[in-house]
């Protein structure tokens, strides 16, 4: 039982720091919104239609697509540490990593995933 | 020829899946054919089974046939295999026998009906689940066959669904079988616990060599809870009420299930434990009890029954009831003679009473019935046979195997019993007459439009009746006294234990030497003494029971309503839920679905929808329990131990 | 001297705001992004982990969790979406055309 | 360390889950080119089983062996194999499901093939992983792939609900797994399942609070996959908003899989200290039997009263891991093969009977089906029947097997529980064939069009439940057979 003791603490501790800044924010933050204050850009240049413009599904599109490619990077860096070590074998692999995303580039492509309009 | 055992259940299985499956392209007559022809083939195999096991000698008549080993895990084995011996043979030989008669008469019974593929397809999956019930060698095949008989009664009740008292009656027979066949389950696993095993044969060789104490408590909460399954089955108090409703099906369909075979299942239950039920002496008196008391009970409401079928329904209660009264005095024989006697004689009765229903269009009420002796002379005539037999008049089969009971209850048992089932043959002497007298004596009382169309019924319908009223004439010879042959030959099943008290009934009938026949005058007198007081008050002063029920109308309205049993039920288990919650009810009944209308059911159903709130679509909500689950998880985790 | 303590309750605390921003937010990509949050206390856990521990295989398992978490980012996105396109909203509030 | 990996790379080992990932790829290459004329999209599906027979068929002959590979973060054994034939058998059955539902719903795309194969790798991963970090991956592979196929019907409100739901709640679990999985890897020191025991075995128990944590919320994560309560809120939601052959598949395969990984983690690297965890998933095994049941008892819609249905089966299959014993992992194997085909074959019915537009999923559209479609009311009678544990039928023999386990181990009260469960879940069950059986139809039947590869998918099925309840020893042998290698 005694054992659990800090972990109680570390609860409490962890739920009663968060509760106390989102509570504390919400409480303490002076509120004095003037009209300047809430447009959406405040240095100066007067906002041209509104800020919450619809802008095209095809920016998520591409968002989406990036954050996966890019993510695949991730893996050549600890393969480039140690290449030499890995010799050959790690070549392929890594080769056969690539190609498999070419393939899925591919996919996309063909898909149609790349093209603007 | 043991070897064909098999084919008995295959027949009508293959009978069912053509019906079933084909039944609506085929010609009406071809499928009767394949029914009766199925269930014709599966009695032929169940005769050759029956001489093959005559011709063994007497201790080597136990055959069985494995068919393929079921489920095997660690020590548990259980193999699917058929038994045969004196017990199982005899009830192949009732069922299929019977079951053919039935299928032939329904032939004829049913013939204008629109669902007649379907209802002989339940027919026939009624049959084969019946055998398996009969011929497993464990307690789960049993169990099996168990469940599957109470899905084909629950079919065949509410076979005419468009009503509504059908559809009601088939889940009222559902609900409450449920309850009874818990107690099974729990008592077979219990079983499996005790014994490691569930074949019958290892089961009662452990039981009798295994050095279990008369009285141990283990065995008698197993027959407890076995007793409970077939209190429920074989609709015995408590769990009685779904039999009369269960009137509602089509008559053969009462003739052959809740009459001549399904409800006999409780009995063939203990029967086949008898090793068990021997080792609690408890469970015995309880067993004896409730059978006596059932008895005496049931026959009582049949006393001021109006309806046909629920006259025969009560009755076969009361003749359940001493079925269990004999089981539970120790005398599985005679219970076993009155199940395959009162399967002639209460099919014969209850065929009988469908050929009367035909004939009157449909007409169930005994009060507009009356004097139809002339009008279907074949029907007449052997229904007076049936009567004859189920009241005890000698030489017919019920006087041999009541006369057994009742003798038995005085030996094996004490006077009170004794004097209980003495009165409820008392009582089926006259409620029996007073049917026969109501409905084939006396003035017709028939409607006009009904009297035109009256007709005795069709040859194919007549000729089981005949048939039966043959076997209940000659059956009861099977067992006289002092040289029973059913005895003789059941007893490698109930005797041969080691157990003193279980000399059985033959051996009781020596000892007592004096005592049979004085019994067999009693008890001819008591049911002449019934059909006395029947034709007294229904033939000679038809005025006398409207007077007598004026006089003691409390206990005439008691008795009609069958002693409020139903009410009751409802009250405690229907209504006490449905006024406690009143308010929450009338916003809740809306989103009710309609079936689960009843007791236990709906109560359960009501935390159902209770629960349903805490699905409130929002994954805010899913997550929070997502949460409150982890924190109940390290909680129990942390704190738990 | 900050030791593997110091990070075990920062990475809690993280966790935890993740769990209370899933719970009391209503756009469905914030709460997403909370879900983000969680995965990368976690991360810092592992990362912790490995060094005191001074083992290879958390340091793995953040990589994966990286790749992971990359992946289901798209289809999220993907899924809230398909779903404006719908509803012409994320607030999740508004969804719950199935319950009970 | 580099070195070792290179030396135990056996690629033979994972074959059938490169074949899958292979013909993936082939089947959403295809679908690209498929406005060629030379390619017919409806290929696809024909493309796809073949991958899937290959896959079963390198299963099939691999078993009797236990092979460790990539630095033993792999399995190769009979427990893993049985799973992949499960999963193999489930995505199979899916797809023949499919093949016309997708195209009468105008969401015939490639990927929905691709997708079925993808999560079927990852739930290979998970029953073949020997270190949470395979387990993991599997489990996401698996479950990204689930979210997108929940969501296919893109012009559905309701199936992008489902899918939002699930994703939120998912990724939310997943973040308590892989919490669970950082405190157990920071208090062992190891992610491989083995070192996990062997250390925990040498401290001669969970010593460490934080360790205790770990495996606690491993629990929660675990939970939410097979759908334990408290975490199983999301599955009458998703179930009911995804595309019927999708929840068919997501209702067996996930599920499977989830099991696998639960019964591989708790009973190799916490199976010395059960005595920890056994108490938390009795309670939680009760209380998923009795609140998915319960809450079946209540529903109209049959897509839900399968989903609450399949949350009790989950609780059923607690039981086994409760029970902690070789006879419980055998009978979960045998109870998630007979799972599959009753549960496959029921939603086979529902697809029969649905069109374009019109689900026909309430409960009282199944009125007077026995007179209309006799065949098909008898499949569905057996399913249900199978379901509700009647025997003769597969799902009979499993309950059996699971509640003996539970009362091997001495947990009588639990058996009970579970058999006083069982006799509540006859109610709804067989509600559906009383309908089907005793009540006029409320609506007119069109004809309908069955598919070969819907006929096959519904005698698969048929026969499956038929032949594990009426013949299960030969099954059951090679279930007792696929736990023997695992410790």
């Amino acid at each position: 039982m005694i054992n659990y003791l800090p972990i109680l603490i570390l609860f409490i501790i962890a739920v009663g720091f968060a509760v106390t800044n989102i509570g504390l924010s919400a409480i303490l933050g002076p509120r004095r919104p003037t009209r300047e204050k809430l447009t959406p850009y405040e240095c100066g240049i007067e906002p041209v239609g509104t800020a919450r413009e619809r802008f095209s599904v095809k920016f998520y599109l591409i968002a989406m697509l990036f954050v996966v490619f890019d993510i695949e990077v991730i893996f050549l860096y600890p393969w480039a540490v140690v290449f030499k070590s890995l010799k050959l074998f790690g070549f392929i692999e890594m080769l056969t990593f690539i190609g498999i995303m070419l393939v899925c580039y591919f996919y996309i492509w063909k898909r149609g995933g790349l093209e603007w309009d | 020829m043991l070897n064909l055992v098999g084919l008995i259940l295959l027949f009508p299985l293959i009978g069912a899946a053509i019906n079933g499956l084909l039944g609506k392209r085929l010609k009406k007559d071809t499928v009767g054919y394949i029914a009766c022809g199925a269930i014709g083939l599966s009695f032929f195999i169940a005769i050759l089974v029956f001489c093959g096991l005559v011709l063994l000698p007497p201790e080597a008549r136990l055959f069985e046939k494995q068919l393929f080993n079921w489920i095997e895990s660690g020590s548990f084995k259980a193999a699917a295999g058929l038994q045969v011996d004196p017990l199982s043979s005899l009830m192949i030989l009732v069922v299929t026998g019977v079951g053919f008669l039935i299928h032939i008469y329904s032939i004829g019974y049913m013939h204008e009906d629109k669902g007649y593929h379907r209802y002989f397809c339940y027919l026939n999956l009624f049959t084969f689940s019946m055998l398996l019930l009969v011929l497993g060698n464990n307690f789960l095949l049993m169990f099996i066959g168990w469940e599957a008989v109470g899905l084909c009664s629950y079919l065949l009740i509410g076979f005419w669904f468009e009503k509504k008292s059908a559809s009601d009656a088939a889940k009222k027979a559902f609900i409450v079988n449920r309850v009874g066949d818990f107690g099974f389950a729990l008592g077979i696993m219990l079983i499996f616990l005790t014994f490691h095993t569930i074949d019958f044969t290892e089961v009662f060789h452990a039981a009798s060599e295994g050095g279990f104490a008369v009285g141990n408590f283990t065995i008698t909460i197993i027959t407890l809870l076995l007793f409970m399954g077939a209190t429920g089955k074989s609709a015995q108090i408590p769990l009685y009420t779904w039999l009369p409703d269960a009137m509602e099906g089509p008559t053969p369909v009462s003739a052959l299930i809740h009459a001549a075979t399904m409800v006999t299942a409780g009995v063939y239950m203990i029967a086949r434990c008898n090793v068990l039920y021997m080792l609690s002496p408890f469970t015995m008196t309880v067993v004896a009890g409730i059978g006596a008391v059932t008895a005496l009970f049931a026959a009582s409401i049949g006393l001021v029954q109006n309806d046909i079928k629920r006259v025969l329904a009560y009755s076969t209660i009361s003749q359940l009831g001493y079925m269990f009264l004999a089981c539970g005095v120790g005398a599985f024989s005679a219970g076993v003679f009155h199940l395959m006697t009162h399967a002639f004689f209460k099919a014969l009765l209850f065929l009988g009473s469908g050929s009367v229903i035909h004939a009157l269009s449909g007409e169930q009420d005994m009060r507009k019935m009356g004097g139809l002796k002339q009008h279907i002379p074949v029907t007449y005539k052997t229904f007076l046979i049936g009567t004859v037999a189920i009241a005890g008049i000698p030489p017919f089969a019920g006087f041999f195997s009541k006369d057994e009971i009742l003798l038995e209850s005085l030996v094996h048992g004490n006077f009170v019993y004794w004097s209980i089932a003495a009165l409820a043959a008392f009582f089926t002497a006259f409620y029996m007459f007073r049917l026969l007298f109501m409905t084939f004596h006396g003035k017709s009382r028939v409607d006009h439009h009904v009297m035109e169309h009256l007709h005795e019924s069709p040859k194919n319908m007549t000729m089981p009746l005949m048939i039966l009223a043959g076997l209940s004439f000659c059956g009861g010879f099977l067992g006289l006294p002092g040289a029973s042959a059913i005895d003789s030959f059941l007893s490698p099943v109930f005797g041969g234990h080691g157990h003193a008290e279980i000399s059985m009934s033959g051996a009781a009938v020596h000892q007592s030497e004096g005592h049979p026949y004085l019994m067999m005058v009693i008890s001819t007198a008591i049911a002449v003494a019934g059909i006395g007081l029947a034709y007294q008050m229904y033939v000679k002063k038809p005025e006398l029971p409207q007077k007598l029920a004026g006089q003691y109308r409390l206990i005439y309205k008691i008795l009609l309503n069958k002693y409020y049993i139903d009410e009751i039920y409802n009250a405690l288990f229907v209504n006490s839920v449905k006024k406690g919650s009143l308010l929450l009810w009338k916003r809740v009944d809306a989103m009710m679905i309609d079936g689960s209308v009843n007791g236990v059911a709906r109560l359960v159903g009501w935390f159902g929808n209770i629960l349903r709130y805490l699905q409130t679509g929002y994954v805010r909500n899913y997550a929070f329990y997502i949460v409150l689950g982890c924190i109940f998880i390290m909680a129990l985790a942390a704190f738990g131990r | 001297m900050i030791t593997i303590t110091h990070y075990l309750v920062l990475s809690a605390i993280l966790f935890t705001l993740g769990v209370i921003g899933v719970l009391i937010r209503r756009n469905a990509i914030v709460i997403f992004m909370c879900v983000e949050l969680m995965l990368n206390a976690v991360n810092l856990s592992f990362v912790a982990f490995a060094h005191y521990l001074n083992s290879m295989q958390g340091q793995l398992f953040v990589f994966f969790t990286m790749t992971v978490a990359a992946a289901e980012a798209a289809v999220g996105l993907a899924i809230i979406v398909a779903l404006f396109r719908n509803k012409e909203t994320v607030n999740i509030d508004d969804m719950n055309i199935m319950k009970w | 360390m580099i070195n070792a990996s290179i030396m135990t790379f056996n690629i033979l080992n994972i074959l059938p889950i490169l074949v899958l990932a292979g013909f993936g790829m082939i089947v959403l290459v295809t679908d690209v080119l498929s406005s060629r004329k030379w390619v017919n999209r409806n290929i696809l599906a024909y493309i796809s089983l073949i991958g899937i027979i290959i896959a079963a068929v390198l299963t099939r002959s691999s078993t009797g062996t236990t092979l460790f590979s990539f630095n033993e973060s792999f399995v190769t054994d009979n427990y893993s194999l049985f799973f992949n034939f499960i999963f193999l058998l489930c995505a199979g059955l899916t797809i023949l499901i499919s093949h016309n539902y997708i195209k009468r719903e105008d969401i015939n795309y490639g990927e929905y093939y691709a997708l079925i194969l993808f999560s079927t790798i990852g739930m290979m991963l998970m029953a073949s992983g020997a270190d949470l970090l395979n387990i993991y991956i599997g489990l996401e592979v698996m479950s990204i792939s689930i979210y997108i196929l929940t969501g296919f019907k893109r012009s559905k409100l309701i199936s992008n609900e489902a899918s939002l739901k699930y994703f939120l709640l998912g990724a939310f679990a997943t973040g308590f797994l892989l919490y669970g999985i950082s405190l157990t890897y920071g208090t062992t020191g190891a992610i491989n399942l083995k070192q996990i025991a062997s250390f925990i075995a040498e401290k001669g128990g969970m010593s460490d609070p934080l360790m205790v944590i770990g495996m606690g919320l491993l629990i929660v994560g675990l939970g939410f996959k097979v759908a334990s309560v408290p975490f199983h809120a999301w599955v009458p939601d998703v179930y009911e908003g995804a595309p019927t052959p999708v929840t068919a598949f997501m209702s067996v395969g996930p599920k499977a899989a989830g099991f696998a990984a639960f019964l591989r983690i708790f009973l190799t690297a916490f199976g010395s200290s059960h005595l920890e965890w056994q108490k938390i998933i009795y309670i939680l095994a009760i209380l998923t039997m009795t609140l998915g049941n319960v809450s079946a008892l209540s529903q109209t819609n049959i897509k839900r009263m399968l989903a609450y249905s399949s949350i009790a089966h989950a609780g059923y299959l607690l039981i086994a891991l409760v029970s902690a014993n070789d006879m419980g992992v055998s009978a979960t194997l045998f109870y998630v093969l007979a799972y599959i085909f009753m549960n496959i074959g029921a939603f086979a019915i529902i697809i029969v009977l649905s069109r374009k537009g019109d689900e026909c999923i309430q409960i009282n559209d199944y009125a007077g089906l026995g007179f209309k479609h006799p065949l098909l009311a008898i499949a569905m009678t057996l399913f249900m029947l199978s379901m509700a544990g009647v025997p003769p039928m597969a799902g009979f023999v499993g309950k059996f097997y699971i509640f003996s386990a539970a009362i091997k181990s001495g947990y009588i009260g639990l058996a009970i529980i579970a058999v006083i469960n069982s006799v509540i879940s006859v109610y709804y069950y067989l509600r559906i064939t009383v309908i089907m059986y005793m009540k006029e139809p409320a609506r007119e039947f069109v004809p309908l069009t069955i598919s070969p590869l819907m006929v096959a998918a519904i005698v698969i099925s048929v026969v499956g439940t038929l032949q594990l309840g009426i013949f299960p020893s030969k099954v059951m042998e090679i279930a007792q057979r696929s736990i023997l290698m695992m410790r």
